[in-house]
């Protein structure tokens, strides 16, 4: 083969100022970080978290965008269609339907974020705890037991059953929801924590810290939570909306919300009606509305598990 | 200071699974390690030899028998002398991506052991890390960075800064190498070496590459199934073999050099046996070419053959 | 072994759930012969009680009520006095369990085809697509599709009756309605799992034999991937469970679904456990099955030994 | 008859539509069927055990007791051929008819009363119905378990002949014979199966119709009965009652043709339903109210009490939140009592007037006679459901405009509701009272001071003494008179506030005539007839 | 011209990535002909797999782009088949063992199915016969009790037995090239002698080409007939197997040469290592990319890419230190061989 032509003079050893040394070319970049840009690349996540804000910017600035006070009646002029005035049209007790979906957009989001906030405080807790004790000692090994079985029965009882039950027992309100939907909605958590946190437990770097002396907290704290922390939000994405839907299905039962509250979920299923009569306005927005974050959330977090997924980004 | 750094008497690790069965996945080990030396371990998957590393660093308990270290009963001690033991014994992992927190900065993941024993704080404790980070050949600069930004070889450096950062004098390297490539091997193989020198250690280097075992060992101990079936120093245990096992180790090698003499191979057949159920009397008698019936019927002793040369082999009785 | 833990188990969870219910009735304000109608003078409120036991302590009241309930007895409504609980049930679970088999066939079928199409063309228009649709199924809730399924199939187009039960076009509308989640839920799980299999080396083996897309997709891609769904019909039905309630009102489905929701409004606690403890063995029975089945169909489990 | 008795607002729609083009088509080609809502699955369809309007809605078809009521509403003798009253009108002996029959053809006989009532005393039974019947001698203490079933005032003679001793002379005892409580059982065949009423099979019954299908939670259908001794008058061959409970879903049903008659429609469409042919209001026989708990601040003060009902405006309340065509109600005992002077509501007339200043002066009198400077917080309670909720928003927005007062709103789930406000745990609360029969005892008994009902803590002497009076005066004028004298005393303390008297509305396909619509029943189909397809 | 049975030309594979393109092989070139064992070694991420894979339309597309080149079976370019036309091609006359026997066999299949599909699919074989020879191949792969193997399920079988299965779906319809990546990194030493054993045996029975891949230098020495090294996605140097060990021209085959220890020598020596890690293929240098770890690396090769000098028959290295402009070759070599 004929060699290309080539400067002679570049026939000498190396200059020592061009030889690199181990250089590592990537830029300094901590896990977080390169998840949120692998985030950032996927479309729906960006979609869905967009989408979010939205509705987060309306929850906080709607009500305040309008006169209208959302529980303020005008029995006269009732279900007015939208207009320049009642931006969404009025209901039928002649209330403005733009400041009460944002006022219900408030309601659900509090409900969904707290419901799914003691999920996972609860979940983290009783899976992290079943997980880390489990092997450890046979002490461990009887909690981990002990903890698995209530979750295993509690999987087993039909979880509609405990929340209209607690929902008559308690006085109704948002407190109540929120308790109800929390009691068996950590359970689903709690498994996949422990699932994790089993996993990780036996991980090298986790042995390291033990060798190294550090402390369970530490451990915990420092190797065990953050490396658990992808699945967490991510899951957390999928069960703030169900809370939500779930609070929706109980308004179909007249164990939603109560007034002066009102929640999306209820507000649609007032206005049920409406599919005969033809005030769309008051069933489309609020229904809209749970649809729109539904999607929002899932899409959002299918882009999360699909961005922490090490296998997708290869 | 005793010759000795760990002796290891009589250890049995059984794993239970399910009601009735056990894994005996160390099964009555005694051996001794001197202070200074680098004793390699060796055997295929499933011997055993992992575990052995595992339960004399503590990470796992011993089903019975005792590991005595510096004279002391590690079973024996209080918290402050099992916390300072702890920190002297050490352990260098396999899989470099799985033995470093993804999370973490590389610099807190060295001084994890600094802040545990409290070793150094505030600016010592960074300059011990930058100190160490040169010692295992990388820069002060990479400190800062996180464990992926690293090749394999490098994550290993860093894993094995991490172990030196607590000063240990008892370093159980547990197939540090076999993830790596053959160019990086020898890297971390040099860095071992020299490390050594300078910090006065002993290694426990367990690894199923004969080559690199016999590269760095001072001795070699030959693991099948739960038993240590040969245990001399490296050269002669290359040379004069007395195992079948050893035997078919070594011939089983590839060498890298197309015109070398070949050595007479014994191709073993099949796999090994399961460890839940291992063959009696000799474990290895399945498969050995030299099978006796006495094989079957009695666990052949474990004797020193040769001066300093111990096998567990009825072909050697009488 | 192994089954007979599970029966163990399974057992246990009926008792707890059994005893629970009976627990937290007694905790629940307001008495079942309560009505709008007038309030009725004590004298003849025990009178009714005593037909129901109320009137012993609870202890008596709980160890009567796990003897009936050994004997597979749950006693009568105290909603419509001639009927037993056996009898709610059995009237009931028929047009529930079609309908939710029905629905359980469609979004398995309908689903699995989603994911696999979505997995197959990963992140292509037709993923997009798929799971567009999905994401939409999950996100509309049931007591909102089903009136507007209503509305256009049955009053709108005149394609379909509205609602009650009977003919075989009756069961359309509520079977789509209940279907529309758990189809959603089944499509990214498939996906999801679908794609993991791609991505398996057994996948390349095939390939590398030479294998038509479409055989490598049934016979090595449908297969692995189905597993973790399979697992995962328990909770699904669950959902179906729950989703019944709103399906069998707004249809005017005669099932079993409407009582479970209806018994706690009316106290009526004979049908309250009935139904709770029909739904939970159906639950645990279910888990368990699948968890059976799932030891069958996949080879690497055995199931003797519990195992990790 | 007894005219005064008749309290009954008769509604029958005449198809005028449907002279057109139908008009030609004899009846006998069209399929005499009517497919009716239900609503909800008639929890029991046992004369003794049932409590609830649905159930009396098929009862009320398939038997018939010793009374039945007429085209008009009037009770006459249904199953009885003759009573004869005593003098002191304590002992009704009746005579059955001979052509009494049961659907599967057997003897109607006095023996099956007696076994029938006496079934629904007896305490085993546990009917919630049987104090209906402590009008009777004896019957009270047998039922209470104080006294025995020999001492009962009941006794089959022979076949034919039933004997029934009051206690006391009750005016209204043939209209309360017409209720289900009092219809008669087969004997032979309650005492061979407790469950008989359970299911269609083994159903047997005396009246216009015959149960054919009971298909649970889906439709009960009912067919002409050939045995019944009037059948001539029956024109229907089948109903069938469709168990839908949705309202979007039923609504949605009769407009696909479904169902043919449906009722309490969803209050969205009644806007554009109220000028339809179809469509019709029907006063129902009861008030919707707030109770008042007159020992609970600040409602222990009458005139705030006063002040709270003259600041709600009944008429935009019923007009444009509830919209079904509701009466305002100014007093307790609705409209449809007809008296010898006329419309029991209309002669007494309205207690109250709705004023906002007016209703301030008198909050802040009462506040004054109290001593507050600031009025104790105020909450209205509730049971949970969409129309409480609506006029609770709608009565708390008036209680901020006409009083300038905040009230809170609190709701609890139905039976929940009933133990709570049956503890006196409440300061103001939502209930309704019908009259399961047409009488204004039934209503006015409500806030009798032993009444169990009566959870507002108000005691009257002079209202309980005036209820006891009227409910023995034999002279209907003289009873009326009592009566409004004591609704008189009720609305002067007012320990409740009247929102509105019921009203139900109906959407009925125009092919059915004579359907006739009582003002505290369901539609009662004995004479209607399908005049075109 | 001698015609070989399988060539690959001037083959350019990348794959697109969140990071950016990655260039996992460039301008590749080798052949191999009937009998033969090739050997490709190289270290992880030198491109050696995708080779391979792209030899047999295993590239996942996207992320992964075949940009140019050919490879020719007995003449034919498969890169230009159709799909369907390269179904016919993959299993029958190539086909391919993985690395790792845990995971290559579908574990929801009986092995013997396993097999006997890989024969329906390409040949006009039926069940019960199909069945018949996939137990032959069970046998002829050295697993006894072949008929009961046949109906279990690849995790009731040892990673050595399932390496065999492997080999038998992979000449089940008697290839003419078998390409083996990495088929005994997962396995013990002793059972890698054994497959090590059979694949060179079948080989001979069905006169078979093999092209090994491995990073084990002494499974080359062992096992090919020629070796091709692999570095930063290029062959840098080609030789048959005698030549490789005994006169390797370039610095990197030097440097795995002496970076592995020498189990016979009787004192110990230091190892010599390749000092830093190989390179980055998201932004390949210009140059040589051995270049950054060279010992001897010329201003030259930082800039240009060598081409490939043919040192002698069969061997060629890519590497500017056999120009004849690099003054001090010799030197340099005797030297760099003298360290080790």
């Amino acid at each position: 083969m004929e060699a290309k032509r080539v400067d002679d003079s570049l026939f000498r050893p190396l200059s020592p100022e061009k030889r690199g040394h181990d250089p590592i070319q990537r830029p300094s970049m901590s896990v977080w970080k390169e998840t949120i840009l692998n985030v950032l690349k996927n479309k729906m996540a960006v979609l869905g978290f967009t989408l979010l804000l939205v509705i987060g910017f309306f929850a906080i600035a709607g009500p305040h965008m309008v006169p209208f006070d959302p529980a303020k009646q005008d029995l006269v002029n009732t279900n007015v269609a939208p207009n320049s005035e009642h931006w969404f049209g009025s209901d039928d007790l002649g209330r403005d339907v733009w400041s009460r979906t944002w006022y219900g957009a408030r309601v659900s989001l509090t409900i969904g974020l707290i419901a799914a906030a003691i999920d996972i405080i609860l979940g983290v807790t009783i899976g992290g705890i079943s997980g880390y004790m489990a092997g450890r000692s046979k002490f461990g090994d009887r909690i981990d037991s002990i903890l698995m079985r209530i979750v295993e029965i509690l999987y087993g009882i039909p979880y509609l059953l405990i929340v209209i039950l607690l929902m008559v027992i308690m006085e109704p309100g948002i407190t109540s929801i929120i308790i109800a939907l929390s009691v068996t909605g950590w359970v689903g958590m709690a498994r996949i924590i422990r699932g994790q946190i089993l996993q990780l437990k036996s991980q090298e770097y986790v042995l390291a810290a033990q060798k190294m002396g550090t402390s369970h907290p530490k451990i915990i704290w420092r190797h065990l939570i953050p490396n658990t922390a992808g699945i967490i939000i991510v899951n957390l994405t999928f069960t703030i909306p169900s809370a939500i839907f779930a609070e929706s299905f109980l308004s179909f039962l007249g164990l939603g919300v109560q007034a002066p509250f009102a929640s999306w979920g209820t507000m649609a299923n007032d206005s049920l009606g409406v599919i005969l009569s033809g005030q769309w306005w008051r069933l489309f927005f609020p229904g809209f509305m749970i649809a729109l974050t539904m999607f929002a959330f899932n899409a959002f977090g299918d882009g999360l598990q699909d961005a922490l997924d090490p296998k997708a980004n290869k | 200071m005793t010759e000795t750094i760990i002796q290891i008497e009589q250890m049995k690790k059984y794993y239970p699974i399910g009601k009735e069965k056990t894994v005996k996945s160390v099964d009555d080990i005694s051996i001794e390690i001197k202070r200074g030396e680098t004793f390699g371990l060796v055997g295929e998957s499933g011997s055993g030899k992992s575990t052995l590393g595992k339960t004399i660093v503590g990470l796992e308990d011993p089903t019975s028998g005792k590991i005595v270290y510096n004279d002391l009963d590690l079973s024996q001690l209080n918290k402050k002398q099992k916390r300072q033991i702890n920190r002297e014994i050490q352990v260098i992992f396999q899989d470099p991506h799985a033995s470093l927190n993804p999370r973490m900065r590389v610099g807190d993941i060295i001084a994890e052991g600094i802040d545990a024993h409290k070793l150094a704080t505030g600016k010592n404790r960074q300059d011990r890390v930058y100190e160490l980070l040169e010692r295992v050949g990388l820069q002060p600069e990479h400190a800062k960075r996180y464990p992926h930004e690293f090749s394999g070889g490098q994550r290993q450096r860093i894993g094995i800064a991490r172990a030196l950062a607590v000063e240990p004098k008892f370093i159980v390297a547990d197939e540090p190498i076999s993830a790596l490539d053959v160019s990086i091997q020898a890297q971390v193989i040099n860095l071992l070496e020299d490390l050594k020198e300078q910090e006065d250690l002993t290694y426990l280097f367990i690894a199923h590459d004969l080559g690199m075992v016999k590269h760095i060992s001072d001795r070699i101990g030959v693991m099948y199934l739960g038993k240590m079936m040969e245990l001399s120093d490296s050269d002669e245990l290359f040379h004069e073999p007395l195992h079948p096992y050893t035997k078919a180790l070594l011939s089983a090698i590839p060498i890298a050099n197309p015109e070398a003499e070949r050595r007479e191979r014994i191709v073993l057949e099949g796999d090994p046996p399961s460890p839940v159920d291992p063959p009696s009397g000799c474990r290895f008698r399945t498969r050995c070419p030299f099978a006796m019936d006495v094989c079957a019927k009695e666990v052949p002793e474990w004797r020193e053959v040769k001066e300093k040369h111990w096998t567990a082999c009825h072909l050697y009785n009488n | 072994m192994y089954i007979v833990k599970r029966i163990l188990i399974m057992l246990l969870t009926i008792w707890v759930i059994a005893s629970l219910t009976f627990l937290i009735m007694k905790f629940i304000p307001g008495d079942p012969f309560a009505s709008d109608a007038d309030v009725l003078p004590e004298e003849v409120l025990q009178n009714i009680r005593a037909k129901y036991n109320l009137d012993e302590p609870i202890a008596v009241q709980y160890v009567l009520y796990m003897k009936d309930l050994v004997t597979f007895d749950l006693g009568f409504s105290i909603q419509s006095e001639t009927r037993s609980v056996n009898s709610i049930i059995a009237d009931g679970a028929p047009a529930s369990a079609l309908l939710g088999l029905q629905a359980l066939v469609i979004a398995l079928a309908l689903g699995l085809l989603l994911g696999i199409v979505a997995a197959l063309n990963h992140n292509k228009v037709l993923d997009y697509a798929s799971m567009f649709i999905a994401i939409i199924g999950i996100s509309v809730p049931s007591f909102i599709l089903a009136p507007l399924l209503i509305k256009y199939f049955a009053v709108e187009w005149g394609m379909l009756p509205v609602a009650s039960w009977g003919t075989w076009q009756h069961s359309i509308l509520p079977t789509l309605a209940l279907a529309a989640t758990p189809l959603a839920v089944i499509a990214r799980f498939m996906r999801s799992s679908m794609l993991e299999v791609t991505n398996q080396n057994y996948i390349k083996t095939a390939d590398a034999k030479g294998l038509s897309k479409t055989k490598l997709v049934i016979r090595h891609g449908i297969r692995n991937a189905i597993l973790p769904v399979i697992s995962f019909i328990g909770p699904l039905f669950v959902s179906l469970i729950t989703g019944t309630f709103v399906i069998e009102k707004i249809f005017a489905i005669p099932g079993i679904g409407r009582y479970f929701v209806d018994s706690i409004f009316n106290r009526d606690y004979p049908v309250i456990v009935g139904t709770t403890i029909f739904f939970s063995v159906l639950l645990v029975l279910t888990l368990f099955i699948i968890d059976i089945s799932y030891r069958y169909i996949d080879p690497r489990i055995k199931l003797t030994s519990g195992g990790e | 008859m007894k005219k005064w008795l008749v309290g009954m607002l008769i509604l029958v729609i005449v198809a005028a539509g449907c002279s057109n083009g139908s008009s030609g088509e004899s009846g006998a080609d069209i399929a005499q069927e009517i497919t009716v809502n239900a609503m909800s699955e008639p929890p029991d369809l046992d004369p003794a055990l049932a409590t609830d309007t649905t159930s009396g809605w098929v009862l009320d078809h398939v038997f018939e007791g010793l009374y039945t009521k007429d085209e008009s509403g009037n009770p006459v003798l249904g199953a009885a051929e003759n009573v004869d009253v005593s003098e002191d009108g304590k002992t009704y002996t009746f005579t059955l008819r001979d052509d009494a029959k049961w659907s599967d053809g057997s003897n109607v006989t006095a023996q099956d009363f007696e076994y029938g009532w006496k079934r629904v005393l007896n305490p085993d039974t546990g009917s919630s119905f049987a104090f209906y019947m402590y009008y009777i001698k004896g019957a009270e203490a047998y039922n209470k378990g104080d006294g025995a079933v020999e001492d009962v005032g009941i006794t089959a003679q022979d076949d034919k002949t039933l004997v029934v001793e009051l206690g006391a002379p009750l005016g209204y005892f043939d209209e309360l014979l017409t209720m289900w409580t009092f219809y008669p059982v087969k004997q032979d065949l309650v005492e061979e199966n407790n469950a008989w009423s359970a299911e269609a099979d083994t159903y047997v019954s005396n009246g216009p119709f015959k149960l054919t299908k009971w298909a649970h939670d889906s439709e009960v259908v009912i067919e002409k009965n050939e045995n019944y001794w009037d059948n001539s008058v029956v024109k229907l061959d089948k109903v069938t009652y469709k168990i839908v409970n949705d309202a979007t879903t039923y609504y949605q049903m009769f407009k696909t043709n479904e169902l043919d008659l449906i009722q309490t429609l969803p209050s969205d469409v009644l806007d554009q339903e109220k000028e339809s042919e179809e469509y019709s209001e029907v006063p129902y026989f009861g008030t919707y109210m707030y109770m008042f708990n007159v020992e609970k601040e600040p409602f222990t003060n009458e005139k705030i009490r006063r002040a709270f009902t003259l600041a709600v405006d009944r008429e935009t309340l019923t007009k444009n939140v509830t919209k079904s065509g509701e009466t305002p109600a100014y007093a307790f005992v609705p409209p449809g009592v007809e008296t010898p002077e006329g419309d029991f509501r209309e002669t007494g007339g309205e207690y109250f007037e709705e004023d906002a200043a007016e209703a301030k002066r008198l909050l802040e009198e009462g506040m004054e006679e109290e001593g507050w400077t600031e009025l104790p917080e105020v909450s209205i309670s509730y049971n949970t459901a969409e129309n409480n909720k609506k006029i609770a928003e709608a009565v708390q927005a008036m209680y901020k405009d006409n009083l300038g007062v905040d009230v809170k709103l609190e709701n609890q789930e139905w039976k929940t509701y009933l133990d709570t406000t049956q503890q006196g745990n409440f300061q103001m609360a939502r209930m309704g009272w019908i009259g399961v029969l047409v009488d204004p005892v039934v209503i006015l008994d409500y806030y009798l001071g032993d009444s169990p009902n009566n959870r507002t803590n108000w005691v009257n002497e002079e209202y309980d003494q005036l209820m006891a009076d009227a409910k023995v005066e034999q002279d209907p004028e003289t009873r009326y008179d009592l009566l409004h004298q004591a609704e008189a005393v009720l609305m002067e303390d007012l320990p409740f506030n009247p929102i509105y008297h019921y009203t139900n509305n109906y959407l009925t396909s125009q092919n059915f005539e004579n359907i006739v619509y009582p003002v505290n029943r369901y539609p009662y189909l004995k004479w209607a007839e399908k005049v075109s397809e | 011209m001698l015609e070989h049975l399988l060539e690959v030309n001037n083959l350019e594979v990348s794959f697109k990535t969140y990071g950016g393109e990655v260039q996992a092989v460039r301008d590749v070139s080798f052949h191999v002909d009937k009998g033969e064992i090739l050997a490709i070694v190289g270290e992880s991420g030198s491109g050696k797999s995708v080779t391979v894979q792209s030899i047999m339309g295993l590239i996942p597309t996207p992320p992964g782009k075949i940009k140019n080149g050919e490879v020719l079976l007995e003449g034919q370019d498969l890169l230009k088949l159709s799909k369907r036309e390269m179904q016919k091609v993959k299993g029958s006359k190539i086909s391919m063992v993985f690395q790792d026997p845990m995971t290559s066999l579908n574990p929801t299949m009986k092995v013997g199915k396993q097999i006997a599909e890989s024969i329906t699919t390409h040949q006009n074989i039926k069940g019960p016969e199909a069945k018949e020879r996939a137990i032959d191949m069970i046998r002829r792969v050295g697993i006894s009790n072949p008929a009961e193997r046949y109906e279990q399920y690849p995790h009731e079988f040892s990673g050595g037995m399932r390496q065999r299965i492997m080999i038998a779906i992979a000449l089940a319809c008697h290839p003419k090239v078998l390409l083996a990546d990495e088929p005994t990194t997962a396995l013990d030493v002793t059972i890698q002698a054994q497959v090590l054993d059979l694949m060179k045996n079948l080989k001979d029975e069905m006169d078979t080409s093999i092209i090994l891949i491995t990073h084990d230098l002494g499974v080359v020495a062992e096992t090919a007939e020629r070796v091709a090294v692999m570095y930063g996605g290029m062959i840098v140097e080609t030789a048959p197997v005698n030549e490789l060990f005994n006169n390797p021209k370039h610095p990197y085959t030097w440097g795995l040469l002496e970076s592995i220890p020498d189990i016979d020598a009787a004192d110990k020596k230091r190892l010599v290592p390749i000092e830093g890690a190989p390179p980055d293929l998201f932004s390949p240098p210009k140059g040589c990319p051995f270049a950054p770890r060279c010992k001897y690396a010329m201003d030259v090769c930082v800039e240009e890419m060598p081409p490939a000098f043919s040192i002698d028959s069969g061997h060629e290295a890519k590497c500017w230190l056999n120009d004849s402009r690099s003054p001090a070759l010799k030197e340099l070599v005797s030297a760099g061989r003298q360290l080790s």
